[in-house]
């Protein structure tokens, strides 16, 4: 087995996802078919569902926002040669942060209040990530598993405040009150319809686009500055690192940080977008998420933010396929969603070879 | 499973011998990509003799022998041994057909001991024991015949260099090889483990085996080899009885010019002392002491060598000094800094004009999966000319590159090029230049043309000399006795950690280096 | 309305509707529904909390009449939803939303956790009963405190253990862990155990069978699971209450506002069939009639769990 | 007496919680020394959980549920050395992917095969469980309390899963530092160039240990469904797979400290238990959610307390080539 094929960067990027996307909803198809029901129907209302509509783009969007920021936590770590399993935990604490921020100054304009739960979230996100990197950089204790119990921790943490102390009087659900309105991140649809644009009332909001700007400021920092360079020979190469006069436990420490900071976006997007209030288990996975949507997009921004929309269409799609294919159930559409993650994921070089032997052949060989 | 052949039929092997050479290759041609590593390299290796093959780094010597290893597949071509085609679809079917090879990067289970390594892949049966015992058994007797002691129950990875590779050899004899693949023996032993290691080469001979030797230095060509085939670029470009040709031939036909094989220079003007290290003591991270109170000065204009027996502590010394690691007692003092108290880590030495070329560069040098370009900013990657405000300058570092590669011939010229798809010696050219372009005023270099060509070696020496004469001090850590006498102003001698002894480079020799070395104590040691 | 487009809709919580528990209860009131007036429904199973509004959104526009939600999760949605669309009739189950097309429907599980923890303390022989809840929340701590009141009322003496399973969604869905806090509380000396931990409860139920001891069930009645060794369960007619909020929007009758269900309702009960007919004996039996016919009338007043 | 009782049970319980992890650690070991992650243990026990489940409800044979659940996850750890082995995809990604899908499928084919809601029917008739093997004259042991309980709680009345997953300790520190397969495997792990010149196949050891580690985690979810429990639910796994990789890094990659992570999880979780709603001395009665996290918060301070570095198999995660 010689080493995997070199293909043109277009079909790198553009070709290969497409055809690994197509076999993973081929066999999904034959799944559907077994079920009884047209993969071709099943196909064009994942398809709609996603995509068909300014509802369905504006939700794919919503969900892709949650792993965008999850997705660029774990990346960051990854660069720096560490594997956060506990953007979930970091992002709980980041949310609460926010949420915090929001509840308290709710009623304050929101462009004060916004950068206050930016901080809020970032430090929440942060401070949760900053145990398990210490612990990595200066006991050498695994960040493996800290992150992982640090995730339960910060459950645990979690349902005591909102059962004890956060719920809102009379009421049964373990929730706060609803934030006041300077906490509440604008919708889309409202902004555009500040210039004039009308577009669907959906979850998706401003969060979106510091997201994307969150991916912009994590490009630049790991390819375009020094600490990002610093960051990824520590993560490549520690004894390198040691020899460059960069510490990796500074390293260590300073990319758990950023990328808890990262998680802690999340509260952003879920409590102060979508859900205004603090409530239980909000992240709902997005951390875990995030892991596969890193890996899938090569732990490049662009990548993630690609993979975080394919995700967001995955979640979106499935439910309304479900919905309207009531065969179809949700634990399909999480069939579904796995086979997409394989295809597009882990089998990515199945198809490359045969591939890279079909353009070289057009191509008139290497 | 493969049969252990420990004595081969000496007979048959005898009538095999009169017949057909042990290996030959025919038109042998493999590409990397872009990269035409080896162009229809044909070449014949017979029974009980020893050739030597050389070339320029990146000639596609590696590739070649890797072919034969069965580790990498030619594009086309054919292998016979014995005179019989052979396909060798992977390493297995080489050891089957009696091919061992020592390869450039030891290919060694570093926590594993001696014994585990040998055995891997030779066990002997389901279960250990029976075959570790036989193994050791047999590793002791290879072991008194070869001169190949090694501590068996030993973890690799404390050993030094020298002995890994006596595994290495040993993993091949082991399994019964009668063609021996050596791809740059030497380029981590001693003189004293040279002289040993021929002298091994030569029993192997007796034997009948055939043995090929990929070296850079052609006095172990001309003092070992019978035949001795060269490489350009991929080509064969010469094959010759050793006899028949001399040094100053090979390394034209090698480097496709004529070149210097010693370095000319003239006498040293010392200036005034930029580093002093004094009453060092380092500490291994297993608290034992390998750099025992040592003391020394570093003057502008001169180059200090320090010799000894790989694993004496040197390469602690060196790292101490760059500040990779920190000493337990002492103190460094550099133009008036005291580097240990103020806590200066590398990159602040270096700032200071303290530059450092490491001897394991592939470990520590470099990150094989970086860009060259990256690569040449290591270290040196927060300096304004590297920076525009917060932001990398990605022309200035490309543009860096570039000259740094035009300057030290590194080949292909390729700044964006993954370093690990360098050769070795390219490699090592590029770590070089980043070092000494930041001209320092003090250069730390440890084994610098551990590794290169020969083409390559004059071109670093000159470049060492060059700095040494615009006032620079050099402190050069070898085990190259050639290197330390050809370059050193001054010779220190470290010997278990400690510096036995200090000779002016004008009236050392080898013999007394030698002496000195084994741990007698010279003149100017304490 | 006529039947043609009276369009029922119903929204399951995140346990689906096949969680043998309250979700399953509400299924299958719409499916009883469906089978005696041949309407059929439409239904959902959320898998994240954007998908609650989003899901009722949808049947709104898709002319859905009622929309049934299940479960007190759903109360932030329900009330936006119902803002957005007036003309739709919305039951929400386990919560309160105040609104002019809103019904909140809640029940008083206290009551049929007590006459459970009367009919525990009335069995158990060595004085001391378990409960095991899936999560420390408000609802849980409900069931909690009305069992245990049951099981003081019986006999002051009686010890409860009380053992919650976890702080994540696992808690819900763990039958492992619940197997073991059951058999520790059996290690501690208890002898009827009380879930409400969702399909934990299963593992907790079956660790009451492999040792021989006493369980029981909650939600929907669990009698059948271990004939034997199920005592009883706390059952709560979330089918009854779709059931009739589907009749009442289709009659007519629907109204907004507040409906509690209680043991006088017969929205709550304790179960009693052939699978545990054996266990309830006739003194028993006669035990929690009265305890029943007392809360009904107001004479026992059994405390409910309130968020301060 | 009552405090002697008390410890026993705990210490019995301990053995009961720490068997699925053990098991699942233990397949770990065998993945991760071979260089391959194995962060699908949690997706193969559930797999596994799943068909064991099913095929003894329709049986009615706890050993042809095992027979499942270890095909099952076998064919998992298939997929999963296809994917990264031969294709040299990324592991984590495949393990994802592999413990989604799983999570998907399990459900929805039981709807389609019981119609229970993705549950299995419960596993009531005789043989469809792998009960408790009572050992010679534990009941009347019990009457000598002090060594009788201890006979009769902590050494008799497991199920044989649990014997076997403790047997599996030695055995596999013998496989690992005994045999020439442990040899092979623990150097891939370490250097599979190493062993690739040493003229072995680097991808057929890890295919070995990838499937080693399918029978394992088989084992593992056989034993959740039908004999810790009876019968499948949805995500009856609830995160042990994670943490059992947790115990396996806490253990070092090797056996014997595997099994006392294993051991310290499952007792600080016992004991968890049992301190929930008790007036603990200065403190009094601590939140349960506190007490919930206990065990996790206890893990953190134990590593980095004492156990120091875990140092990983080199080449783990790195999928192999001979390029640098
Ligand atoms: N936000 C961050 N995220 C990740 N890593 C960081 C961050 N900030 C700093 N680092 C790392 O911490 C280290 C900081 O130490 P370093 O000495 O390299 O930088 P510096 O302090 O700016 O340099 P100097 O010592 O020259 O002032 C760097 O290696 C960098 O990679
Ligand atoms: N895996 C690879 N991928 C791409 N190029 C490679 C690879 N291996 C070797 N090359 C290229 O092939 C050429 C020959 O390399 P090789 O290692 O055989 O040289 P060499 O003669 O052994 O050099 P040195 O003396 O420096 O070790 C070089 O240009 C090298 O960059
Ligand atoms: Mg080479
Ligand atoms: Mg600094």
């Amino acid at each position: 087995m010689s080493a995997p094929r070199k293909l043109p960067r277009w079909a790198e990027l553009g070709l290969l996802p497409l055809v690994n996307l197509t076999a993973a909803l081929l066999l999904s198809g034959l799944v559907v078919r077994l079920l009884g029901e047209s993969p071709w129907a099943a196909l064009k209302l994942l398809a709609d569902g996603a995509f068909g509509s300014q509802e369905a783009v504006g939700y794919t969007l919503y969900y892709a926002t949650s792993y965008i920021f999850t997705g660029l936590a774990v990346a960051v770590a990854y660069h720096a040669g560490l594997f956060n399993i506990g953007a979930e935990g970091q992002a709980y604490v980041g949310g609460l942060c926010t949420g915090l921020v929001c509840l308290g100054l709710g009623t304050w304009p929101f462009w004060a209040v916004l950068p206050l739960a930016v901080a809020a979230g970032a430090a929440g996100g942060a401070a949760w990530a900053f145990i398990p990197g210490w612990l990595q950089a200066r006991r050498g204790s695994h960040i493996v598993i800290t992150t992982i119990m640090f995730n339960f921790l910060a459950a645990a943490l979690m349902t005591y405040l909102l059962v004890n102390v956060l719920i809102r009087p009379g009421q049964q659900s373990p929730e706060s009150r609803e934030f006041g309105p300077g906490g509440v991140m604008p919708p889309l649809h409202e902004l555009l319809a500040k210039v004039g644009l009308t577009f669907a009332s959906t979850p998706l909001n401003l969060s979106f686009v510091l997201a994307l700007l969150a991916a912009g400021f994590v490009a630049v920092f790991i390819w375009r500055t020094r600490w990002g360079y610093a960051l990824r020979v520590a993560g490549e190469n520690a004894a390198a690192a040691g020899y460059a006069g960069i510490s990796p436990a500074r390293v260590t420490i300073g990319a758990m940080l950023l990328s808890g900071a990262l998680a802690g976006g999340l509260g952003l997007n879920e409590l102060m977008g979508a859900q205004h209030r603090i409530l239980i288990d909000f992240p709902g996975g997005a951390g875990f998420v995030g892991i596969a949507v890193a890996l899938m997009g090569r732990n490049r921004p662009l990548g993630v933010i690609g993979a975080a929309i394919l995700f967001g269409a995955l979640a979106q799609g499935g439910s309304q396929l479900s919905f309207d294919m009531p065969k179809v159930n949700r634990d399909m559409v999480v069939v579904i969603q796995g086979l997409v993650i394989l295809f597009c994921g882990a089998l990515e070089n199945v198809f490359r070879g045969p591939l890279a032997r079909l353009l070289g052949q057009r191509e008139g060989g290497a | 499973m493969r049969a252990v052949r420990l004595n081969p039929c000496p007979s048959v092997v005898e009538d095999l011998h009169s017949i057909y050479p042990a290996l030959e290759l025919r038109g042998i041609e493999k590409r990397f990509g872009a990269v035409h590593a080896n162009r229809g390299v044909s070449m014949s290796v017979a029974a009980g003799s020893i050739h030597g093959l050389i070339g320029e780094n990146g000639a596609g010597k590696s590739t070649l022998m890797n072919i034969v290893y069965g580790f990498h597949q030619p594009d086309a071509g054919e292998i016979l041994v014995n005179g019989k085609r052979v396909t060798l679809p992977a390493p297995h079917a080489a050891i089957a057909a009696g091919i061992g090879m020592v390869h450039q990067h030891f290919m060694l289970v570093e926590n594993f001991s001696v014994l585990e390594n040998v055995v891997l892949g030779a066990e002997g049966g389901r279960r250990l024991a029976g075959g570790l015992a036989a193994a050791r058994a047999a590793l002791e007797k290879l072991g008194r015949d070869y001169g190949l002691e090694v501590p068996l129950d030993a973890v690799v990875s404390e050993l030094p260099v020298g002995l890994q590779q006596r595994v290495e050899i040993l993993k091949a004899l082991y399994r019964g090889a009668e063609i021996l693949i050596l791809d740059e023996p030497t380029a981590v032993l001693t003189p004293q483990e040279t002289t040993q290691f021929f002298q091994m080469l030569a029993r192997l001979r007796e034997q009948g085996k055939a043995v090929i030797l990929v070296t850079h230095k052609l006095r172990e060509i001309m003092s070992i080899t019978d035949r001795v085939t060269v490489m350009r670029q991929g080509a064969v470009v010469g094959e010759i009885a050793t006899k028949e040709t001399t040094m100053r031939e090979l390394a034209e036909k090698m480097v496709g010019r004529a070149v210097l094989l010693k370095v000319e220079k003239g006498p040293a003007q010392p200036g005034e002392v930029l580093l002093e290290a004094k009453n060092l003591v380092v500490r291994n991270t297993n608290n034992v002491t390998r750099v025992k109170d040592v003391s020394f000065s570093l003057r502008a204009g001169e180059i200090v060598g320090i010799a000894g027996v790989a694993g004496n502590g040197q390469s602690e010394l060196l790292e101490a000094l760059a500040g990779m690691t920190a000493p337990s007692e002492g103190e460094i003092r550099f133009r008036g800094r005291y580097l240990v108290r103020e806590q200066l880590d590398p990159k602040a030495r270096r700032r200071l004009g303290l530059a450092h070329v490491p001897e394991d560069r592939l470990r520590v040098g470099v990150v094989a999966r970086f860009s060259a370009q990256l690569n040449a900013i290591l270290g040196y990657h927060d300096r304004a000319a590297y920076n525009r405000g917060p932001l990398l300058d990605r022309a200035a570092i490309v543009a860096g590159c570039e000259a740094k590669m035009q300057e030290f011939d590194v080949r292909p010229p390729n700044p964006a090029l993954r370093l690990g798809a360098f050769s070795g010696g390219n490699q090592q050219k590029l770590v070089l230049a980043r070092e000494i372009d930041a001209d320092p005023a003090v250069l730390l270099v440890g084994q610098p043309t551990r590794g290169v060509d020969i083409g390559a070696i004059e071109f670093i020496h000159r470049r060492l000399v060059a700095l040494r004469d615009a006032g620079k001090a050099v402190l050069l850590v070898s085990v190259e006795l050639d290197e330390i006498l050809g370059l050193a102003d001054r010779i220190l001698v470290m010997n278990g950690g400690e510096i036995v002894g200090e000779v002016a480079g004008a009236a050392a020799t080898e013999e007394k280096l030698g002496l000195m070395m084994a741990g007698v104590r010279g003149e100017g040691s304490a | 309305a006529s039947a043609k487009d009276f369009s029922p809709a119903i929204v399951y919580d995140f346990g689906g509707k096949f969680d043998r528990s309250f979700n399953q209860s509400a299924s299958e009131g719409a499916e009883k529904f469906k089978k005696d007036t041949g309407i059929a429904f439409r239904e959902f199973e959320i898998t994240n909390a954007a998908q609650r509004e989003q899901a009722m959104v949808q049947l709104a526009r898709r002319g859905a009449t009622v929309i049934v939600a299940v479960g007190f999760t759903q109360a932030s949605a329900v009330e936006r939803v119902a803002k957005q669309f007036p003309a739709v009739k919305f039951t929400l189950i386990d919560a309160v939303v105040d609104l002019p097309n809103v019904q909140s429907v809640n029940f008083r599980e206290q009551e049929s956790s007590f006459l459970c923890g009367m009919a525990a303390a009335l069995v158990s022989k060595t004085g001391k009963v378990g409960f095991v809840g899936g999560m420390d929340i408000p609802l849980i701590r409900k069931f909690a405190l009305g069992y245990t009141e049951g099981v003081h009322y019986v006999n002051p003496q009686d010890e409860v253990f009380e053992n919650m399973t976890g702080t994540t969604p696992a808690a819900w869905g763990d039958p492992t862990k619940g197997a073991e806090l059951a058999k520790s509380q059996f290690g501690r000396g208890a002898d009827v155990v009380f879930h409400a931990a969702g399909a934990t409860g299963i593992g907790v139920m079956q660790a009451a069978k492999d040792a021989g001891l006493l369980s029981i069930g909650c939600d929907s009645n669990q009698n059948y699971l271990h004939p034997g060794s199920v005592l009883t369960s706390a059952v709560k007619r979330v089918d009854v209450a779709v059931y009739k909020a589907f009749q009442a929007a289709k009659d007519g009758t629907w109204k907004p506002g507040q409906l509690v269900l209680g043991l006088a309702e017969e929205g709550v009960d304790y179960s009693l069939d052939q699978y545990n007919r054996a266990l309830i004996t006739p003194e028993i039996e006669a035990r929690l009639k009265q305890a029943k016919a007392d809360i009904i009338s107001g004479k026992i007043k059994v405390t409910e769990y309130k968020v301060q | 007496m009552e405090t002697y009782t008390l410890i026993v049970l705990t210490l019995a319980a301990t053995i009961r919680v720490a068997t699925p992890l053990l098991l699942a650690a233990l397949a770990g070991m065998f993945s991760e020394r071979s260089g391959v992650i194995d962060l699908g243990l949690e997706g193969k026990m559930l797999g596994a959980a799943f068909a064991a489940a099913a095929v003894s409800a329709v049986t009615g044979s706890a050993w042809l549920g095992l027979a499942a659940g270890v095909g099952t996850a076998l064919l998992l750890g298939l997929l999963l050395g296809f994917a990264c082995i031969t294709h040299r995809g990324n592991q984590v990604v495949a393990a994802m992917a592999i413990n989604i899908m799983v999570a998907g499928l399990g459900p929805t084919l039981a709807l389609a095969w019981f119609n229970l809601g993705g549950q299995t029917p419960q596993l009531d008739g005789p043989g469809q469980r792998f009960a408790g093997l009572v050992w010679p004259w534990a009941q009347q042991a019990r009457e000598a309390p002090v060594p009788g309980l201890l006979y009769a709680e902590l050494l008799s009345g497991h199920n044989l899963i649990v014997y076997v997953a403790l047997a599996l300790v030695p055995l596999s520190a013998w496989v690992l530092y005994r045999t020439r397969f442990g040899l092979r495997l623990r150097a891939v792990g370490e250097n599979p160039l190493a062993v690739d010149t040493a003229g072995i196949s680097v991808n057929g050891l890890r295919y070995q240990a990838v499937l080693i580690s399918g029978l394992l985690c088989g084992v593992a979810g056989t034993y959740l469904s039908t004999a810790a429990s009876a019968g499948f639910v949805r995500d009856m796994t609830a995160g042990k797979g994670y943490l059992a990789l947790a115990a396996l890094i806490f253990g070092k990659w090797k056996p014997w400290p595997t099994l006392g992570a294993c051991l310290l999880f499952a007792f600080t979780d016992a004991l968890a238990t049992r301190l929930q709603g008790v007036e603990l001395p200065l403190v009094g009665v601590v939140p349960v959610q506190f007490i919930l996290a206990l065990p996790y918060a206890l893990t953190v301070l134990l590593l980095a307390g004492f156990v120091g570095k875990a140092v990983a198999p080199k080449a783990i995660g790195v999928p192999y080539s001979k390029d640098k």
